[in-house]
C-alpha cells in the first residue's frame, strides 16, 4: 500500500509536471484528478489511487504549500462529501465516469434533494412519486431544506415508485438534471430574514432510467449510506482553542470588562470549559479515526456542538445587555457562507437555533446512541410493514 | 402578612375573554408578521380600539383621571393576552411605565393630564430609559437639565417611535427630577434601532436643549422611576407567562397533528417529557406573576421581593418555551412565514428587558439577606 | 350546607360537654368522631356531617387552639390519607362501620401492600396471588417499599385473582390483619443506612371474603382511586416562605461567611427563587383547591419537590465542603420518622433521592401531565389486552 | 504544541485487562459491600496483590526506586479500573499523593527510601492535608515545625487510617517545609471520621510534638506539594471516568432486561435519552482525562490547564452517572443490598476531593486570561 512518503514523492513529480502558477486552473484541477491524486482512496481511473484515506491530508498539505489552486470545495459540500461517495459506492462505471470528474473540479456542483415537508426526520415517509415512463421517469413532489439548489448543476435524489410497498421498500434513487423545466427552485427564507436553503418544486420533472442510481426499490439502503457519509463529515477537525463561538464571547469578556457581573463569569467559565472539553473530544475522535479505530462519537460531537452553539449565543446577548435587544439586517438576501463572526450576535443567536435540526435532529441523534451505540432495544413500530400509502400522515 | 390572591377574579376573566375575542379578529400572527417588516411596525388601531371599545390601556389610571380605576392585577391579564398574540402595541411604554411615573407625580397637574391622554388613548408615552434598566439601578444620568432644557443621549427607549410623550430622569442643577417631554419639540431627535424583537422597537432619542416641564423633584423622582419600573418588571412577568403558554399551546397542537414514524410526534415519551417540565415551569411562573401582581396593589416593600422572584423565574422561563417551541416545530418553526421567531424576538428581548434574571437575584440577596461573599 | 361559623358553633358546644383536660385521650376522640368532627367532609355517623371539605381547617384549628389531643396522624397517615376514602368510597356499610372509627381515632393503624419487586411504576403488573378457598382468601407473595408496616395492625392490599386475564382486569382488593401468621414483615435497609421501609412476605395469608373492599376484578380501579388521594394528600400546604431544605441552607450561608463563593452564591439564589416559587404554586393550588376550581399542579408540585430537594441537598455538601465529606451514622435503625433537619447534610443528600420514585416516579409523573393535562397521546401499548400470564416479565 | 496523545497505548490496555480481571476475582461488589462495615474497611491484600504481582502500586515511579517506572498515563488507566470496582485500597493518598510528593523531593534520601517502600506495596502512605485541597490552594498553615517537631491538627487526611508514613506540609521558622511523618511515632493520634464515602476513607490527624525529618524546604516543598496535588487531581479525573463508565454500563444492563409496561424500560423514549446524554458526557470525560494524564507527562505549565479542564469536567460529571444510575434502577437502587449507594458516595465524595469545579474553573480563569469583574 502507499505511504505518505511515496505520496509527497507522487505530488512532487506531478507539481513538476504542471507548474500550478503556469497552468490554466481547469486544467491544473483536472490533470490532477487524472493522475490519482484527487482523492487518494478513490479506484485508479476515478481520481485516486486505492490509497489509504487517512493519507489525503498529506496531498492536499503539499498541493497547498506550492499554492496550487484547489477544487474550491466550500462551494460543493454536497457534492464532495454525499453525491461522490455514493456514486462510487452505487453507480454504474458509466455514471462513476460521467459524474466523479466534474465533480471534483468544481465544474459542476450539486445539491441533495431528500427532505421533505411531511418528511424530515422520518425521510422514508417521503411522498415525491416518479413514474415510469418508457426510458424516463417523471417527477412531482415538493423537496424542502435544500441549501445550494440555486447554484447546483446536479441533485442526489429519491422518490418513491412503489406506494403500495412498506414505506422503507418503495424508494429509488436519482441522479436529477437540476436544468430540468421541471424543476423548480425558490428561496426559502428563515428565521434570520436571509434565504440559505431552497424550496424545490418538482411538477413532471423528467429523469431518464440511466440517471438512476441503483435498483428500482433500494433508494432508501443507498440513501443511508448517502446520511453516513454526512455524519463523517460533520466528525474530525483538529482546531485550536478557543475557536467559534466560545472564541466571540471570550474576546468580548476581555475587551469589555463593563459587561462582566460575578453571575456571567460562572457561567462564560462553564461554557469555556464545556468548549475546551468538546474541542478535545473532537480531537480525539480524529485520532481515533486515523488510529482506524473509529468510533461512534461523531454523533455526540454533533449533539454537543448544537447545544453549546446555542447556549453561548444565548449567552452572548445576555452578556452584550443594550446591544443584545438589536439586530443587524432582517432583509431577504442570499448569504455567501455561514460567517458568524461578520454577523450581529442576535443572527448568531437565531442562526444557531438550526444546528439542532438541521443534518439530524438532537432527538433522533440521541436515538441513535442509545440504540446502535448502548443497544438499547428500539420502540415499538407500527409503520414498517404497513403499505406506505395506508399510514397515518 | 396576608395570604396573597394567586387566582384569576371574574372580572379578570372578562376582561381577557373580551381582549382575547379583539385579539383574534385584529391581531392574528399573519397580520403581525406582515406589519413587521412595513412602514408601521406599530398597529395604532389596535391600540385606540383597545383604549375606545374596551377601555383598557388606562387600567391603572384612577376613573377621575379617565382610567378605568383598576390595578396592576387587571394590567398583568391584559399584557398576558397582548403577550399570547405579540400584539404590536405600546403596551410596556405607554400603558405601564409612563402611566406608572406619571401617576406617582400626580401633584403635578401636567403629569395628571398627561395621565389622562393615555388612558383614553388619545396619547402614547414611554419613560426615557434604556429597556435594560432594572428597578434597583441609579437614577440615570445621561440627560441633564440646565435653564428648563434637556440634553443628552438615551438608546433602546422602548416604544419610542410611536411615543407622542416621554418622562425624561435628568439631573439638574438640584438632583434628580422627572421631565414630561413632548417628542414633537425641536430639538428632539428619534432614531430607530433595528430590532432582534420585531414587535416591539426601540430607539435612540436624542436631546438638545428641548425645554420640558419638571413633573417631579429629588427623592419624590427618584421613588417615582423606582415605582415605574417595578411595576413594569412585574407586569412583564406576566406578558411572558402569557407568550409562554401560547408557545406550549401551539406546541402541543402541532405535535398532536404531526406525523413521523407512522406516529403522532407528541406520542413520544421525550417530547411528551420535556413538554410536561415546560408546562410545570409555566405552572409556576403563572403563580409568581399573580404573586407579583397582587403585590404591587399593596406596600412597595412587599413589591419588591415578590416582583424580583417573578422576573427571575418568568424571564428565563419566557425564553425556555419559545426555544422549545422552535424546536418541537422541527424545520417549519425555522421558516420566516412561521410565527415562531416573532415569538423567540420576544422572549428573548424580554428576557434582558428591565433587569436581567441574576440583577433581580441580587434584589433578592439584598432583600432576603443572602449576601454575596 | 354548613358554614364555617356553624362549625365553630357546634366545636364550642362539643367542648362544652367534653373538657379536652378532664376527658380520657380515647374517649375524647371516640366522641369528636361520634359528633361528626372528626373529618367534617364524612357522611354523618361516619365521623362526619357532610360539609365541604375545605372547612376541616376551621374545625381542626378550633381543638388544636384548645389544646385538645388530637389523632396523632403522623403515625397513620396512609389510614388517614388513602385506606379511609377508600373504605368510604367502596367499602360495604359494614366494613365503614367497623374500620373508620378505630382508624381515625388512631386506635388502628394502616399500611398500603401494592408496590412489589417486579410491579413498581408498573402495578397493574403486580404477581401476588389470591386464590379462593371457601369464605376465605389465600395469598401468596412479596410486598415491598411499606412503611408503617412493622407497626400497622392493618393494610391495604391489592392481589392478583385471575392470572388468565388482562393485567388490569384480574385484580382484587382486600382488607388484611397483619397480625395473621402468614405474613411477615422484615426491615428494608435503604442507602441512608436505616430501615424506614419493610418487604412484607405473604405465605398462605388467609383474608375472609368479608375482608375485600368492592368486586372480584375491581382492583385495579380502586387502587387508582387510592392513589389519587395519595395525591391530593401530598399537595397543597399553606406554608411560610424558606421552610424544608432551602431554609437549612439559607441558614449556613447566613451564619458561615466563610463557606461563602461567587458560584455558590449564584446557586443558592437560582435554588432560592426556585424554592420560593414552587412555594407560590403550592399556595395557588391550594387556592384553587379552595375555591373549588381543582387543578392538576399537585403532580407538578411534586416534580418539583423532588427535584429541588435533591438538587438543594447536593449543594449542601458542596457548600460544606470538608464537612460534605463525612456521615452521621450508617447503623442499621428504625427512624422515628423523616426528621431532616436533626440529621447530617449527608443523609438529606441520600434520603432525597427517594423522592423522585417514591409515591409515584418522576418520570411516571411527567408522562401523567403529558398524557392527562396537555392531552397528548398514550404511547402505543402492547400490555393491555394480553393474559397477564403471558406478558414478558 | 504538539497533539497529545489521547488514546489508550497497547500497554495500557493490557495493564487495564490485567487489573480488571484481578478485581473481577477479588473485588466483586458483595465483597467491598461486606468490609465497608467490618473493622477493617480497606482491603490491604488487595493492595498487596497490585503491588506484588502486577506491580502497579508504584506506576510513577522509576524502575532504580523499586518501582514499574511508567507514569501517569498508566496511573490514570489504573485509576479508572480501580474507580470502576470503587476498590477500597488506598491508590489515591498512597500511589498518587505520597509517591507525586516524595518523588519531588527525592534529593533527601530519606525521602527517596519511602518512595519504594510504597511503591513496592510494602508501606502506605499519604499526604496530611484535608482532602479538600485545590491544588492552588495556598500552603497550608495548620502545623507548625518547631525544634524538628511537628505540632498541630489536619482534618479530612485520605486513606489516614492504613497510612503508615505521612508527608506533612508544615510551616517552619524557615517557612514551609514538607516533613517525613511515622504514623506510629508517638505523639501521632489518628480519628477515623465517619465517611460519606465507605470505600474510601477519612481522618483527622493530630501532632502534638512529633518528631519527623524535612525532605523539602521553601518554594521547593511548595512546587513539590502543588506537582502533588495536580498529579492527583489529574488522576482523580480518569477514577471518575472509570466511575461513571461502570455506572452507564450497569444501568445500560438493568434497563434492557427490566420489563415494565410489556416492555424494557430501556426502551422509553425518554430513558434512551438521558442515557444517551450521559453517554456523550462520558465520553467527552474520558477525553479531557486522557488530556489531562498526557499532559501530566509534560511541563507544568501545559499540565495546569487541561487538569484544571478535566477536573472541573470530570466531577460533575460522576455525580451526574451516579445520580442517573441510582435513579434509572428505580427502588432497587434505593436499597442497601445494591452497590449503588457505594458509587453514589464515591462520586459525591470526589466531586468535592482536591478541589470542587468553581475553584478549578478559578484557575482557568486566571490561566486562560477570563477575569473576575
Amino acid at each position: 500500500m502507499v505511504d505518505a512518503d511515496e505520496l509527497r514523492t507522487r505530488v512532487r513529480r506531478f507539481l513538476s509536471e504542471h507548474d500550478p502558477a503556469g497552468t490554466d486552473r481547469l486544467d491544473f484541477l483536472r490533470a490532477r484528478f487524472d493522475a490519482g491524486l484527487a482523492w487518494v482512496h478513490y479506484p485508479v481511473g476515478l481520481g485516486g489511487i486505492d490509497a489509504p484515506r487517512a493519507l489525503q491530508t498529506v496531498v492536499d498539505e503539499e498541493f497547498a504549500a506550492t499554492g496550487a489552486p484547489d477544487n474550491d470545495p466550500l462551494t460543493n459540500t454536497i457534492g464532495l462529501g454525499m453525491a461522490a461517495p455514493t456514486i462510487l459506492g452505487h453507480g454504474t462505471e458509466e455514471q462513476r465516469r460521467r459524474f466523479l470528474r466534474p465533480l471534483w473540479t468544481g465544474e459542476e456542483t450539486w445539491c441533495q434533494l431528500f427532505s421533505e415537508p411531511g418528511a424530515g426526520s422520518d425521510l422514508a415517509a417521503l411522498s415525491t412519486r416518479a413514474v415510469r415512463e418508457g426510458d424516463e421517469w417523471v417527477l412531482d413532489g415538493q423537496k424542502v431544506w435544500t441549501s445550494l439548489a440555486h447554484t447546483a448543476r446536479w441533485a442526489i435524489l429519491v422518490a418513491r415508485t412503489a406506494p403500495g410497498a412498506p414505506k422503507h421498500k418503495g424508494l429509488t434513487y436519482f441522479l436529477c438534471d437540476m436544468t430540468d423545466p421541471g424543476v423548480e427552485v425558490r428561496p426559502l427564507r428563515q428565521i434570520t430574514g436571509e434565504a440559505e436553503f431552497n424550496e424545490v418544486f418538482l411538477s413532471g420533472a423528467r429523469i431518464p432510467d440511466s440517471q438512476r442510481l441503483g435498483e428500482v426499490g433500494q433508494g432508501w439502503r443507498i440513501a443511508m449510506d448517502t446520511l453516513m457519509n454526512e455524519r463523517v463529515a460533520i466528525g474530525g477537525g483538529n482546531t485550536a482553542r478557543e475557536q467559534g463561538m466560545i472564541g466571540i464571547v471570550s474576546e468580548t469578556w476581555r475587551q469589555r470588562p463593563e459587561l462582566r457581573t460575578p453571575g456571567l463569569h460562572e457561567r462564560l467559565l462553564r461554557l469555556w470549559v464545556e468548549s475546551e472539553a468538546a474541542r478535545v473530544t473532537s480531537e480525539r475522535l480524529r485520532q481515533q479515526l486515523v488510529a482506524g479505530q473509529p468510533g461512534p462519537e461523531g454523533s455526540a460531537a454533533k449533539l454537543a456542538f448544537a447545544r453549546l452553539n446555542q447556549l453561548i449565543s444565548g449567552f452572548e446577548l445576555e452578556l452584550l445587555s443594550q446591544q443584545g435587544l438589536s439586530y443587524d439586517d432582517w432583509s431577504l438576501r442570499r448569504p455567501d457562507s455561514t460567517e458568524l463572526t461578520s454577523r450581529s450576535p442576535g443572527y448568531r443567536y437565531l442562526r444557531a437555533k438550526g444546528n439542532s435540526i438541521e443534518g439530524g435532529t438532537s432527538e433522533i441523534l440521541r436515538n441513535i446512541i442509545a440504540e446502535r451505540v448502548l443497544g438499547l432495544p428500539a420502540e415499538p413500530r407500527t409503520d414498517k410493514d404497513v403499505p406506505w400509502k395506508e399510514l397515518p400522515r | 402578612m396576608s395570604s396573597p390572591n394567586l387566582l384569576y377574579g371574574e372580572v379578570e376573566q372578562e376582561l381577557r375573554d373580551s381582549v382575547r375575542s379583539l385579539l383574534r379578529d385584529r391581531c392574528d400572527w399573519t397580520a403581525v408578521l406582515a406589519r413587521c417588516e412595513s412602514e408601521h411596525p406599530y398597529d395604532r388601531q389596535l391600540w385606540s380600539t383597545l383604549a375606545t371599545d374596551l377601555g383598557v390601556t388606562g387600567l391603572l389610571v384612577p376613573e377621575e383621571l379617565g382610567g378605568a380605576g383598576a390595578g396592576p392585577r387587571e394590567l398583568a391579564v391584559l399584557a398576558e393576552e397582548l403577550g399570547s398574540s405579540v400584539a404590536p402595541v405600546p403596551l410596556l411604554g405607554s400603558a405601564v411605565m409612563a402611566t406608572s411615573a406619571l401617576l406617582a407625580c400626580s401633584e403635578a397637574s401636567v403629569a395628571s393630564e398627561a395621565v389622562t391622554t393615555l388612558a383614553t388613548g388619545s396619547a402614547v408615552g414611554t419613560v426615557a430609559v434604556p429597556l435594560t434598566t432594572a428597578p434597583d439601578d441609579p437614577f440615570p444620568e445621561s440627560v441633564r437639565a440646565q435653564d428648563a432644557t434637556l440634553s443628552g443621549t438615551v438608546p433602546t427607549v422602548v416604544d419610542l417611535e410611536v411615543a407622542d410623550k416621554a418622562v425624561v430622569p435628568a439631573i439638574g442643577e438640584d438632583g434628580p427630577g422627572l421631565y414630561l417631554l413632548d417628542s414633537s419639540a425641536p430639538g428632539v431627535t428619534r432614531t430607530p434601532i433595528t430590532p432582534l424583537d420585531l414587535t416591539r422597537r426601540i430607539g435612540t432619542l436624542e436631546l438638545d436643549r428641548v425645554p420640558a416641564p419638571r413633573v417631579a423633584t429629588g427623592p419624590r423622582a427618584e421613588r417615582a422611576l423606582h415605582h415605574a419600573l417595578t411595576t413594569a418588571a412585574g407586569v412583564l412577568a406576566s406578558e411572558q407567562v402569557g407568550l409562554a403558554q401560547h408557545c406550549l399551546d401551539s406546541t402541543v397542537d402541532y405535535v398532536r397533528t404531526r406525523y413521523q414514524f407512522g406516529r403522532a410526534v407528541g406520542s413520544f415519551q421525550a417530547v411528551k417529557h420535556r413538554l410536561a417540565d415546560l408546562w410545570a415551569g409555566i405552572s409556576t411562573a403563572r403563580a409568581v406573576a399573580r404573586d407579583a401582581a397582587d403585590a404591587l396593589t399593596g406596600s412597595s416593600e412587599e413589591a419588591g421581593i415578590s416582583v424580583a422572584v417573578a422576573q427571575s423565574y418568568c424571564c428565563d422561563l419566557v425564553v425556555l418555551a419559545a426555544e422549545e417551541h422552535l424546536q418541537l416545530h422541527g424545520g417549519i418553526g425555522m421558516t420566516w412565514e412561521h410565527p415562531a421567531h416573532l415569538y423567540l424576538g420576544r422572549a428573548k428581548s424580554s428576557q434582558l428587558t428591565l433587569g436581567t434574571a441574576e440583577r433581580h437575584r441580587n434584589t433578592i440577596a439584598t432583600l432576603g439577606a443572602l449576601p454575596a461573599p
